[in-house]
């Protein structure tokens, strides 16, 4: 169905394209950015490329909320359109499918990105653009920006669900193996604050870089290191080959992570025991028990019937865009500026993961987090649940969009001497 | 540093540069094309060898498929396109670049973007505090199973002859009644069936996702300038230097450390040797027989 | 296959990078070259060479001197085996040297020395005053040393006008250009195929591209291998009008040749190689009337 | 006559047998395109610009390889190194002294580092005697190393003045390229951009055109196509190929300046086998010894493949893979190339060419 519509607006475009250029140009300065007769979401996620495994998901679940609210009469009694191309993995083309959304689509709304890489790389798009854009990764946190809204949980949301939990359990010397990238790096530099909060110590550390394939001299060096449990923040399908090596190499100390199973369903795609005794932090995995999930779950394989798993960045399109529906409707437009104006007041959300709160000053969510445990046959169960704020901007930094415009991304070492790998 | 880790992590790397690197050094060393697809021949391998442990057959058995499958895409391929690309050098990477495109995408497109992953057999072998997966230690051996075999193909049988006149003198060997075309044929195939061997292998402890063809390509690449143009004996030496410098560097530094070391040691040799690592034991060699 | 001797160096090298398979398997062609087979007489014509050869030479080139070119002691070897051994050779301003010697004699590789095509194993190579041993193929070209290659290598996918340009425009500038071009390829007959792709000429029209190109770099020396080989009657005479008149003008030449009348036909003075060595130096007709020299051709064959 | 006769003496220096389109209907053509370019931001608007200066950026790097390739035979894989490195130069240089000055000089010294880093690895390489297939593998391994190397810099002691590496992520915020002092500043983004990229592209194609078809180009075309004889003609191929690689390495990096001021990003995919890839898809489809079909063929392919993905189709990759394999199989000699000689062949069969024949020397 996407197809068809971006079908159509490529037809227009065409057309446009061909004919004579003062007609386009007029188009251009009629079609403005906050019509009212029609509401536009640009929906930008990775189909194909590296991030095809977690955009898919992501592109399904905003395609049933579209659908769901168009069943109930769209937003402001106008169906909904989209335009949903697909980046391919690629930064380059989103910088420039984000101008496309922006100049020429006109989008009310934007969706897009899956990593930290692609959301600063079209950052500045939309902050010069002052386009209204949601990102839903969960990710390394800090991102205080007037334009952007972070569905996500933050990197001290998902750890600080889950290291006090492994703390607790298993013993206070934690390794942390990390991809060697800028969120894997700030996660490091997360689960160092958290370990000092909560009186553990990080006895080894180790950044391995997107490309490796081949983890022998890692599991060597967690043996060696002989930590009470790994913190394992793996990223990407080559990373993904670590489970099935720590198995066979006999690696059994407990792992914790905020970057696995959730984003990239491995206890689904790896053969049992791969990702026995991993415990994670997240705010949302399909496996989640409740009623309301549940019934999340059956609307989304109704709809997608060959869908493989529905990831947590999925479910914060989903209901972020349900909630973009209700601020619109609260402000009677689809104005950006106004809808950020209502958003940044704050909202209650029902979202599958539980009932969670925007906070509005910081553009992020106070989610409902749960440490999940994966078993020696995959099976999941929350092993522990409670409400986490973002605290880093809130309370440590002190952002506050509702008062001040800023499009800054604040790390954790400028403000914890933990943090600081340079001090080491 | 334990000494056996090091032993362990130097087999590991020497079997994955020889792996990933041997269905290229063949198709390139003996007929001049350089496959830019090679690592999703290794792909399609691996999905192979997936798909049909999934659908039930014990892994060797899968092994094999994934194998075969290579070959017969390998000889389709063949057939229909890298045929017209002899002696186009440059045209056939582009091709065999879009090739991979068109193969990435298409298995995306029919499998999805994952599918269910065979877990590694064998168990590990415990020592000390430590522990290696037995299985990666003994693609070793296999890897070493693969250069024999392929020396006594080359070297010991009549196919091996004829090919090897055939690549160095097409037109002679034509006139002695090789058909050269099939030789070209089948060796593409071998080419093939040894990417597809590579999948196999490591179908069981990588990640068998559409693009993991890309983690080969550069240790393939690297592997095969660095041994230069005698393909066996290039593909041991650099093997050999390749994973040496990999394991010390990596254990000494990190994994970072590891994979500049060894581009940086391709840089170096390129330059130094212009005919790679069998270059220099040709010149020794000579230098010895000269005195 | 037909080994010429030229081709013995570079049919080492050639086999042995174009070995593709196990190196450890005939990673060098078989011992039996041709020279090889001649060599066996090595010792005895080292006896009967000695006569000939020329006191070792220091820098006797340059002004104040006839000698153009000198080589001192001059080597090279392949591997085990020795193309030049020890040859002290030397072509004096303006002469027309021929260069004669059975199948491997090592006729083409003293050339590919001299040109720096080869570097010598050991020895000195002088020319004009200078010492060229280490010098690139490209500086001794600047230097005065031009050469033809045994096979017409024009540049086969440009035209007649565009080889001859790549020669002239080294020594002309933009403004007489296209003149000084036209002009040279009058000099070759060849004019009126100034916009024919090089490939598309005859042999022979190819052979006199190839010299009048090197002649166009106004060299003092040119090295010719082999320049009327598979050519007709008529095209023979072409160049050996050619060369006789650039000979005229000033230009020395060193020429390998195998078609004795030919030489007889061009050269006043003969060197005879044989097994990498000086064997005879003299005139035509004493090189032609020597028994010796007849021995190793007919043995050589 | 007088205005005709000045014109076809405008045209000298950029004809000749090394080049396509020659004689006075190509140079019409030529100036109708241009005039047709030049207006395209006026009729399209800004966004539409903006998109089309990606592409002729890009024409800048596919013409830095066809002049190494497709005139020199030297195939470099690695342009996009040199390219990446004057993109980075130009985003420390500018970033560390942000002023409207900085910006301004930040492009020329970027360039020149550009061109600074591909002497050193020509200089590595022809002076090494490194040669064909291993020149490839040689500037591919060196885009790789900066792939790898740049990618691990997201810690924070990886930081050049006051700028972070960023690693993986890159470094985001990059100025807009900035000419003239204080109020009399001029930025360019948009059209503005979009026409400085435009001149930028047309002054390197014509520069290109008068370089080969002069001394300097007949000297590459002939190490093309045979070293050894070139060096017998008294050239020094070394020279020949390493002030070509240094050519092509400045042009990559002007091209790769002006890709991080457009996206004001700039990562280390552009170091990436993908990317790397690409100009070698755009030249090889073009027609490799062809400057225009460099040109032309970046710019369809670019374009048809952002519209491939705007589509948002899951057979978008397919299409191009298809496509490429096609011309290759097809069209070996290149897209353009085979145009030319299609309308040269029309034109002969209608008896309609008042021009001299193609590489009649005047």
């Amino acid at each position: 169905m996407s197809g068809k519509r971006s079908g159509l607006s490529r037809r227009s475009f065409l057309a446009t394209g061909g004919a004579i250029g003062g007609a386009a140009l007029a188009g251009c300065l009629t079609g403005g950015g906050s019509g009212e007769e029609t509401v536009k979401l640009g929906i930008i996620e990775d189909r194909s490329g590296n991030f095809a495994l977690n955009g898919t998901p992501k592109y399904n679940a905003s395609m049933l909320a579209i659908e769901e609210l168009n069943e109930e009469g769209g937003i402001l009694g106008n169906e909904i359109e989209t335009f949903a191309p697909d980046p391919q993995s690629d930064n380059q083309r989103y910088q420039q499918l984000t101008r496309q959304a922006i100049n020429e689509e006109n989008v009310d709304a934007l969706w897009a990105g899956y990593s930290s890489a692609t959301r600063e790389t079209i950052r500045p798009i939309i902050d010069q653009n002052e386009q209204l854009y949601f990102y839903t990764t969960q990710y390394e946190g800090g991102v205080c920006d007037s334009y952007t809204f972070c569905m996500g949980a933050t990197a001290r949301q998902q750890l600080g669900s889950v290291l006090p939990y492994m703390v607790e359990n298993f013993g206070t010397d934690i390794y942390t193996i990390a991809a060697d990238y800028n969120f894997g790096q700030l996660s490091a530099d997360w689960v160092r604050v958290l370990a000092d909060e909560n009186d553990a110590n990080v006895i080894g550390e180790e950044f391995i870089p997107l490309s490796v394939t081949d983890f022998g001299s890692t599991i060597n060096n967690i043996q060696d290191a002989d930590p009470d449990f790994v913190m394992a923040l793996l990223v990407g399908a080559n990373h993904t080959s670590f489970w099935n090596q720590r198995t066979s190499a006999g690696l059994d100390v407990p792992m914790g992570t905020s970057t696995v199973m959730a984003q990239g369903y491995q206890h689904k795609r790896l053969d049992p025991p791969a990702m026995a005794n991993v415990y994670g932090g997240f705010n949302y995995m399909e496996e989640i028990p409740t009623d309301r999930n549940q019934e999340f779950v059956s609307r989304y394989y109704e709809k997608f019937p060959d869908a493989a798993y529905i990831n947590e960045e999925a479910v914060n399109n989903y209901f972020s865009i349900k909630m973009y529906a209700r601020a619109a409707e609260a402000v009677g437009s689809t104005n950006q500026a106004d809808i950020i104006e209502e958003l940044e007041k704050g909202m209650d959300v029902s979202a599958p993961e539980g009932d969670i709160s925007l906070q509005g000053p910081v553009h992020h969510m106070t989610h409902n987090m749960r440490v999940f445990r994966c078993d020696e046959d995959h099976t999941i169960t929350v092993e522990d649940e409670q409400q986490i704020s973002e605290q880093f901007l809130s309370e440590t930094v002190g952002c506050n969009l509702r008062e001040n415009e800023e499009t800054t991304q604040y790390v954790p070492a400028d403000y914890y001497e933990e943090a600081d790998a340079t001090q080491e | 540093m334990n000494a056996l880790n090091l032993l362990f992590q130097f087999a590991d790397n020497f079997a994955f540069v020889v792996l990933a690197a041997v269905g290229l050094a063949v198709i390139f060393g003996m007929m001049g094309v350089i496959n830019l697809g090679h690592g999703e021949f290794i792909m399609i391998g691996a999905y192979g060898t997936t798909l049909s442990a999934n659908a039930g057959a014990p892994l060797p058995v899968a092994m094999a498929i994934g194998v075969l499958v290579t070959a017969v895409m390998g000889l389709i391929l063949e057939r229909t396109i890298i045929h017209r690309l002899y002696d186009r050098l440059f045209d056939s990477m582009v091709a065999t670049w879009a090739l991979g495109l068109i193969l990435t995408q298409g298995m995306r497109i029919l499998f999805g973007n994952s599918i269910p992953q065979v877990s590694t057999p064998l168990g590990n072998i415990a020592y000390g505090e430590f522990s290696y997966s037995t299985y990666r230690v003994l693609l070793l051996p296999v890897a070493l199973l693969v250069l024999g075999g392929l020396y006594v193909l080359f070297t010991r049988t009549e196919f091996g002859i004829r090919a090897r006149a055939t690549i160095q003198d097409p037109d002679t060997a034509r006139a002695l009644g090789v058909d050269t075309d099939r030789m070209y044929t089948a060796t593409f195939v071998i080419g093939s069936a040894l990417a597809g061997l590579t999948g196999a292998l490591y179908a069981p402890t990588l990640t068998v996702v559409p693009g993991m063809g890309s983690s080969f390509l550069v240790e393939a690449f690297v592997a095969v300038v660095v041994g230069g143009p005698s393909v066996l004996l290039g593909t041991t030496l650099s093997g050999g230097l390749l994973g040496t410098i990999d394991a010390v560097f990596t254990n000494l530094f990190g994994t970072f450390y590891g994979q500049i070391a060894m581009l940086l040691t391709a840089i170096v040799v390129i330059r130094v040797l212009s005919d790679g690592l069998t270059g220099l034991v040709e010149t020794v060699r000579n230098r010895v027989e000269g005195e | 296959m037909t080994a010429t001797d030229t081709d013995i160096d570079t049919e080492t090298t050639e086999v042995s990078t174009a070995e593709t398979t196990d190196a450890s398997e005939t990673a060098r062609p078989d011992g039996g070259t041709p020279d090889a087979a001649d060599s066996g007489t090595t010792d005895a014509t080292r006896a009967t060479d000695t006569s000939g050869r020329q006191s070792p030479a220091v820098a006797a080139t340059g002004p104040g001197t006839d000698t153009l070119l000198q080589t001192d002691g001059l080597t090279k070897r392949f591997g085990g085996f020795t193309a030049i051994d020890d040859v002290d050779f030397s072509v004096e301003t303006g002469e027309l040297r021929c260069l004669i010697g059975p199948n491997g004699a090592g006729k083409s590789t003293l050339l590919k020395l001299i040109t720096g095509r080869h570097d010598a194993t050991s020895g000195a190579i002088y020319y004009d005053g200078t010492d060229i041993t280490t010098r690139r193929p490209n500086e001794r070209v600047d230097l005065g040393i031009g050469m033809k290659f045994q096979v017409p290598s024009v540049f086969d996918e440009l035209t007649a006008y565009e080889n001859m340009r790549l020669s002239v425009q080294r020594t002309h500038a933009d403004a007489h250009l296209d003149e000084a071009i036209l002009d040279a390829l009058e000099r070759i007959d060849l004019a009126a195929r100034a916009t024919t792709p090089a490939g598309e000429l005859s042999h022979g029209q190819q052979g006199r591209l190839e010299i009048g190109m090197a002649a166009a770099l106004e060299p003092d020396l040119l090295l010719l291998d082999e320049p009327v080989a598979g050519l007709s009657v008529e095209e023979r005479n072409e160049v050996a009008d050619l060369v006789t008149e650039l000979n005229d003008d000033g230009i020395a030449f060193i020429v390998i040749e195998h078609d004795i009348d030919f030489v007889a036909e061009i050269a006043h003075e003969v060197t005879v190689l044989h097994g990498g060595e000086v064997f005879r130096e003299g005139s035509i007709e004493a090189i032609r009337d020597d028994d010796d020299v007849r021995r190793i051709y007919l043995g050589g064959e | 006559m007088g205005l005709a006769d000045a014109l076809d003496r405008l045209r000298r220096p950029f004809e000749g047998p090394n080049t396509l389109g020659n004689g006075r209907a190509f140079w019409v053509g030529f100036l109708v395109v241009l005039v047709g370019l030049v207006g395209y931001p006026i009729g399209f608007g800004s966004y539409a610009a903006s998109s089309a200066a990606l592409y002729l950026l890009y024409a800048i790097l596919a013409l830095s390889l066809t002049v190494i390739w497709g005139y020199t035979g030297i195939l470099s894989f690695g342009q996009v190194a040199f390219f990446g490195v004057a993109g980075y130069s130009f985003a420390l240089l500018s970033m560390n002294l942000e002023s409207a000055l900085t910006t301004m000089l930040a492009l020329p010294v970027a360039v020149g580092i550009a061109a600074l880093a591909a002497l050193v690895l020509g200089y590595f390489m022809f002076y090494g005697e490194v040669r064909d297939v291993y020149v490839t593998i040689l500037t591919l391994v060196v885009a790789l190393v900066l792939n790898t190397f740049m990618a691990q810099t997201a810690g924070s002691e990886w930081t050049v003045g006051s700028v972070a590496l960023g690693g993986f992520n890159g470094i985001p915020a990059i100025p807009s390229l900035t000419f003239g002092v204080g109020e009399t500043a001029i930025t360019l983004d948009g059209a503005a951009f979009y026409w400085f990229t435009l001149a930028a592209l047309v002054a390197s194609y014509l520069g290109l055109r008068a370089l080969v078809n002069g001394r300097f180009g007949y000297a590459m075309v002939a190490t093309r196509e045979d070293e050894d004889r070139t060096e017998m003609l008294g050239y020094d191929v070394r020279r020949v190929k390493l002030l070509v690689f240094v050519l092509g390495g400045a042009l990559a990096g002007l091209s790769g300046v002006l890709y991080a001021t457009w996206g004001n990003y700039i990562s280390p995919s552009v170091f990436g086998i993908t990317f790397a890839s690409i100009p070698v898809v755009w030249v090889a489809v073009g027609g490799r010894r062809s400057l225009l079909g460099a040109v032309v063929a970046t710019v369809v392919i670019e374009w048809f493949r952002q519209q491939l993905s705007a589509t948002g189709s899951q057979y978008a990759l397919i299409v191009v893979g298809v496509v490429l394999l096609a011309s290759i199989l097809f069209v070996p000699e290149g897209v353009v190339p085979r145009l030319d000689a299609a309308i040269r062949g029309a034109r002969d069969r209608f008896g309609a060419s008042n021009d001299a024949p193609e590489g009649t020397p005047e």
